[in-house]
C-alpha cells in the first residue's frame, strides 16, 4: 500500500477511517478533489461498506463512502413523496442524465444512521434505481450519484407524520 | 418453502427491466417488541444480480431499507431467455439465491 | 340530510375526562385494605355492567390493574384512589352505552 | 354513596349531547329497509365527493389524496401483499389430512365467490362471514381453526379476494326478520359511539373521510371492506377484517369484542351490503 505525501493533513482522519473500513483500494490519492484523477473508492470494491453505514451524520457517511463531497446538480432527479404515507415504507427513485455512473446512494439526514442504501452501477447498467426506505421522521433525503469519479447530488424534504392512532 | 425472492425481469429491445421483492423482516435494531425489549438488527446487507456471469447490479443496504424490500433497475446486454441470478446475504449470515429467466 | 357537526359533545366529553383525572380525591385517614377491597369491588361491578352492554373501555381495565398493583405493594391510599378512578370510568362507559342505545339513530345517513 | 363529582360532570356532558341530538327530526318509521339505506349511504358519499366514481371508493384514502395515490400506484407495481397471496394460494390447494380441501367447502371451488360474503344463513339464522366460513370448513374437516387476526387467515382471504377482483359486491338481505335484525344490528354498531374517545365508526368514516386523525387519512365508509384483507405499512403485515375491527376499537380506547362475535359479523354484513355494486379490489395495500 503506497501512500503519496498528504498535502491535506486534515484528511488523514478520513483516510484512516477508509483504511480502517477495510476498503481494499491499492492507491489512495487524496489530492484536490475537484480535479486530478481521484480513483473511485466505493464503486471498485464489493465489500459491504460497514464504516459508511455506521456513520451518524450525512456528511460523514458520504466521506466514509466516497472520500469526497458532492455538488448539487440538476442532472440528478430524485423522486420522493411530499408527505410519506407511512415512515416505514417511503417509495423513492432516482434517474440521471449523467454518463459513466458508477455508484448511487440514498441518504436520510435525520435517520439514526444517514446512509440508507448504496448501489454499485457496473458499466451497461442504466443509472436509475427505485426502492422503498424507512424514515424516522421528517427529513431531507439526498441522493448521491458518482459519475466519472465526481459526486453529484439532489435533495428533497420528505415530511413524515407519526403513523397509527395510539389508544 | 418457496424462495424469499420474487423477481420480474422483462426485456424490451436490449434493455432489461428488473423488479424484485424480497421477503425479509429488515429489523433495524431500533424497534422494541411488545414486551419492551429491543429487537436485534436483522437486515439484508448485500443483494447481487448476475446475468451471463457478469454482475449487473450490487446493492449495499443499511437498516433504513423497508421490510419486504423492493428494488427496480434496468441494464443493457440481457436478452430474453437469459438467466438472471439473484442472491442476498444478511447481517446474520443467512442468505438465499434464486434464478429467473428474462421474459 | 345535512350532517350536524358533532364537535360539541366530543369537546364536552374531553373536558369531562380532564376534570376526572385531576379530581384526585385526597383522603383524610389512610386507606385500609378493606377500603380498597370495597372500592375495587364496586369498580369491577360497574365494569362488568359495561361489559354486559358491550362497551368497556381499555382505560378502565388499565386503571383497575393499577389499583390492584398499588394494593399489592401495600400503598392503599393510591390503590383506593385508582379504584375510585376506575369506578368513575366504568360508570361513564355504562352511561355512554345506555345513552347511545337510541342516540345512534340520529347519526344515521338518511 | 354520593355521586362522584366527576360522574355528575360526565353525565352533564352527555346531557348536552342528547339535547343537541334530540333537536334533530325524529327518525323515520322504524321499519328496516336495507335497499333504501344502501341508496342513501351511497348517495351521501357520491355527493360528498362528486369527483369520484363509485368504484373509486374501494381505494379508500388513496382516492382522496393525490400524493398518497402516487405512492400507492408505485407500491402496486410490486405490492407487499404478494407473499401473502402466494401463501394463500398454496394453503388453498393443500388438502387437509382427510384428503378434502377448502375447494370442497365453497361453491365454484372457492374461486371468485368472495363478493357473496358475508351471507345470511337461513338454517343458523345468523350472518356467515368469509373468515368464519373458512374456519368452519377447517373444523368440519378435522383441522384446528386459524386465528382470525393472524397471517394464515389473511393469506386465505387474500387469495379468495384476489380470485374475485373486479366482481361487484353482491350481498343479499333476504326478507327474513332475523336477517333484517342482523342488518339493523350491524347498522347500530356502526353508528354507536364507544370507547373513552367517544367515537363511532361513523364519526371517522362518515363525518370525516379524507380528513386526518393524527397522521392517518380517514377512508370513506363506502367501499371500506372491498380491499380486504389489507397489507398495512403501519402494521408491516397483513390485516384481516377481524384485525381491522378489533384494532379500530382499541384505538378509540374501547375494549374489542371477540373476533367474529355477532356484532362484528352483523357490522360486516351492513358495511358490505351498503357497498353493493362496488368492485372487490382485495387484497389491498394501505398506509
Amino acid at each position: 500500500m503506497t501512500s503519496t505525501d498528504d498535502p491535506f493533513p486534515e484528511f488523514a482522519a478520513t483516510r484512516r477511517l477508509i483504511l480502517k473500513g477495510a476498503v481494499g483500494v491499492a492507491l489512495i490519492g487524496l489530492g484536490e478533489f475537484s480535479f486530478g484523477p481521484v480513483p473511485a473508492l466505493a464503486a471498485a470494491n464489493d465489500k459491504w461498506p460497514e464504516g459508511a453505514f455506521k456513520q451518524k451524520g450525512e456528511a460523514d457517511a458520504i466521506k466514509a463512502l466516497y472520500g469526497k463531497t458532492a455538488e448539487v446538480s440538476d442532472k440528478v432527479k430524485l423522486d420522493a413523496p411530499e408527505i410519506a404515507e407511512n415512515g416505514a415504507v417511503v417509495p423513492m427513485s432516482v434517474t440521471t442524465t449523467l454518463t459513466d455512473v458508477t455508484s448511487i446512494s440514498f441518504l436520510v439526514a435525520n435517520n439514526p444512521n444517514a446512509l440508507a442504501a448504496s448501489y454499485n452501477i457496473p458499466p451497461g447498467t442504466i443509472p436509475s434505481v427505485a426502492n422503498r426506505l424507512k424514515m424516522a421522521k421528517t427529513s431531507n433525503v439526498t441522493v448521491i450519484v458518482e459519475a466519472a469519479g465526481k459526486l453529484y447530488s439532489a435533495t428533497r424534504e420528505v415530511k413524515v407524520t407519526v403513523g397509527g392512532c395510539g389508544g | 418453502m418457496a424462495s424469499t425472492i420474487r423477481v420480474r425481469a422483462t426485456a424490451t429491445g436490449d434493455t432489461t427491466e428488473v423488479q424484485a421483492l424480497i421477503q425479509h423482516p429488515m429489523d433495524s435494531g431500533f424497534v422494541k417488541d411488545a414486551k419492551g425489549n429491543l429487537i436485534p438488527p436483522h437486515f439484508i446487507q448485500q443483494l447481487a444480480f448476475e446475468c451471463n456471469g457478469k454482475t449487473v447490479f450490487l446493492a449495499d443496504w443499511g437498516t433504513a431499507v423497508s421490510k419486504d424490500p423492493y428494488i427496480k433497475f434496468s441494464f443493457k446486454g440481457g436478452n430474453k431467455g437469459d438467466d438472471l441470478k439473484i442472491s442476498w446475504v444478511d447481517n446474520k449470515g443467512a442468505s438465499d439465491t434464486t434464478t429467473a429467466k428474462i421474459q | 340530510m345535512k350532517m350536524i357537526s358533532r364537535r360539541i359533545p366530543i369537546l364536552a366529553l374531553a373536558a369531562a375526562f380532564v376534570l376526572l383525572a385531576t379530581t384526585s380525591t385526597s383522603l383524610l385517614a389512610a386507606a385500609s385494605e378493606a377500603d380498597f377491597n370495597a372500592a375495587y369491588a364496586e369498580a369491577e361491578a360497574a365494569n362488568k355492567q359495561a361489559g354486559a352492554q358491550r362497551d368497556q373501555w381499555t382505560t378502565t381495565a388499565a386503571t383497575l390493574a393499577n389499583a390492584k398493583k398499588a394494593a399489592e405493594s401495600g400503598n392503599f391510599d393510591s390503590a383506593v384512589a385508582e379504584a375510585r378512578e376506575a369506578e368513575a370510568l366504568a360508570k361513564a362507559s355504562v352511561f355512554q352505552a345506555t345513552h347511545e342505545k337510541d342516540a345512534w339513530k340520529a347519526a344515521v345517513i338518511r | 354513596m354520593n355521586l362522584r363529582p366527576a360522574i355528575r360532570l360526565a353525565s352533564a356532558a352527555f346531557g348536552l349531547a342528547t339535547l343537541l341530538s334530540a333537536a334533530l327530526p325524529a327518525g323515520a318509521a322504524d321499519s328496516v329497509d336495507p335497499a333504501a339505506d344502501a341508496k342513501a349511504f351511497q348517495n351521501y358519499f357520491t355527493t360528498k365527493f362528486p369527483k369520484l366514481k363509485p368504484a373509486d371508493f374501494v381505494n379508500g384514502p388513496y382516492s382522496l389524496n393525490e400524493d398518497m395515490h402516487r405512492q400507492w400506484v408505485e407500491k402496486e407495481e410490486f405490492p407487499p401483499y404478494e407473499f401473502s397471496l402466494e401463501m394463500g394460494k398454496e394453503m388453498f390447494a393443500k388438502p387437509f389430512r382427510n384428503g378434502k380441501s377448502y375447494a370442497d367447502c365453497f361453491d365454484n371451488g372457492g374461486i371468485g365467490v368472495r363478493q357473496n360474503y358475508p351471507y345470511f344463513d337461513e338454517r343458523e339464522g345468523k350472518v356467515i362471514t368469509l373468515e368464519l366460513a373458512l374456519n368452519r370448513c377447517r373444523e368440519a374437516n378435522g383441522e384446528a381453526p386459524l386465528s382470525y387476526v393472524k397471517d394464515e387467515m389473511a393469506a386465505l382471504t387474500a387469495y379468495m379476494a384476489f380470485t374475485s377482483r373486479g366482481k361487484p359486491f353482491d350481498i343479499k338481505v333476504p326478507n327474513d326478520p332475523r336477517a333484517l335484525a342482523a342488518f339493523e344490528n350491524g347498522k347500530e354498531y356502526f353508528y354507536t359511539r364507544r370507547g373513552q374517545l367517544n367515537f363511532s365508526c361513523a364519526s371517522c368514516h362518515v363525518q370525516n373521510p379524507g380528513e386526518r386523525i393524527r397522521a392517518e387519512t380517514l377512508a370513506p365508509a363506502l367501499g371500506i371492506l372491498n380491499a380486504m384483507p389489507i397489507y398495512r405499512s403501519a402494521w408491516g403485515g397483513m390485516g384481516t377484517i377481524s384485525r381491522r375491527f378489533t384494532s379500530c376499537n382499541s384505538q378509540i380506547r374501547g375494549v374489542p369484542l371477540e373476533p367474529q362475535s355477532d356484532e362484528y359479523r352483523d357490522l360486516e354484513y351492513y358495511l358490505s351490503y351498503v357497498s353493493n355494486g362496488l368492485p372487490i379490489s382485495g387484497p389491498g395495500a394501505r398506509p
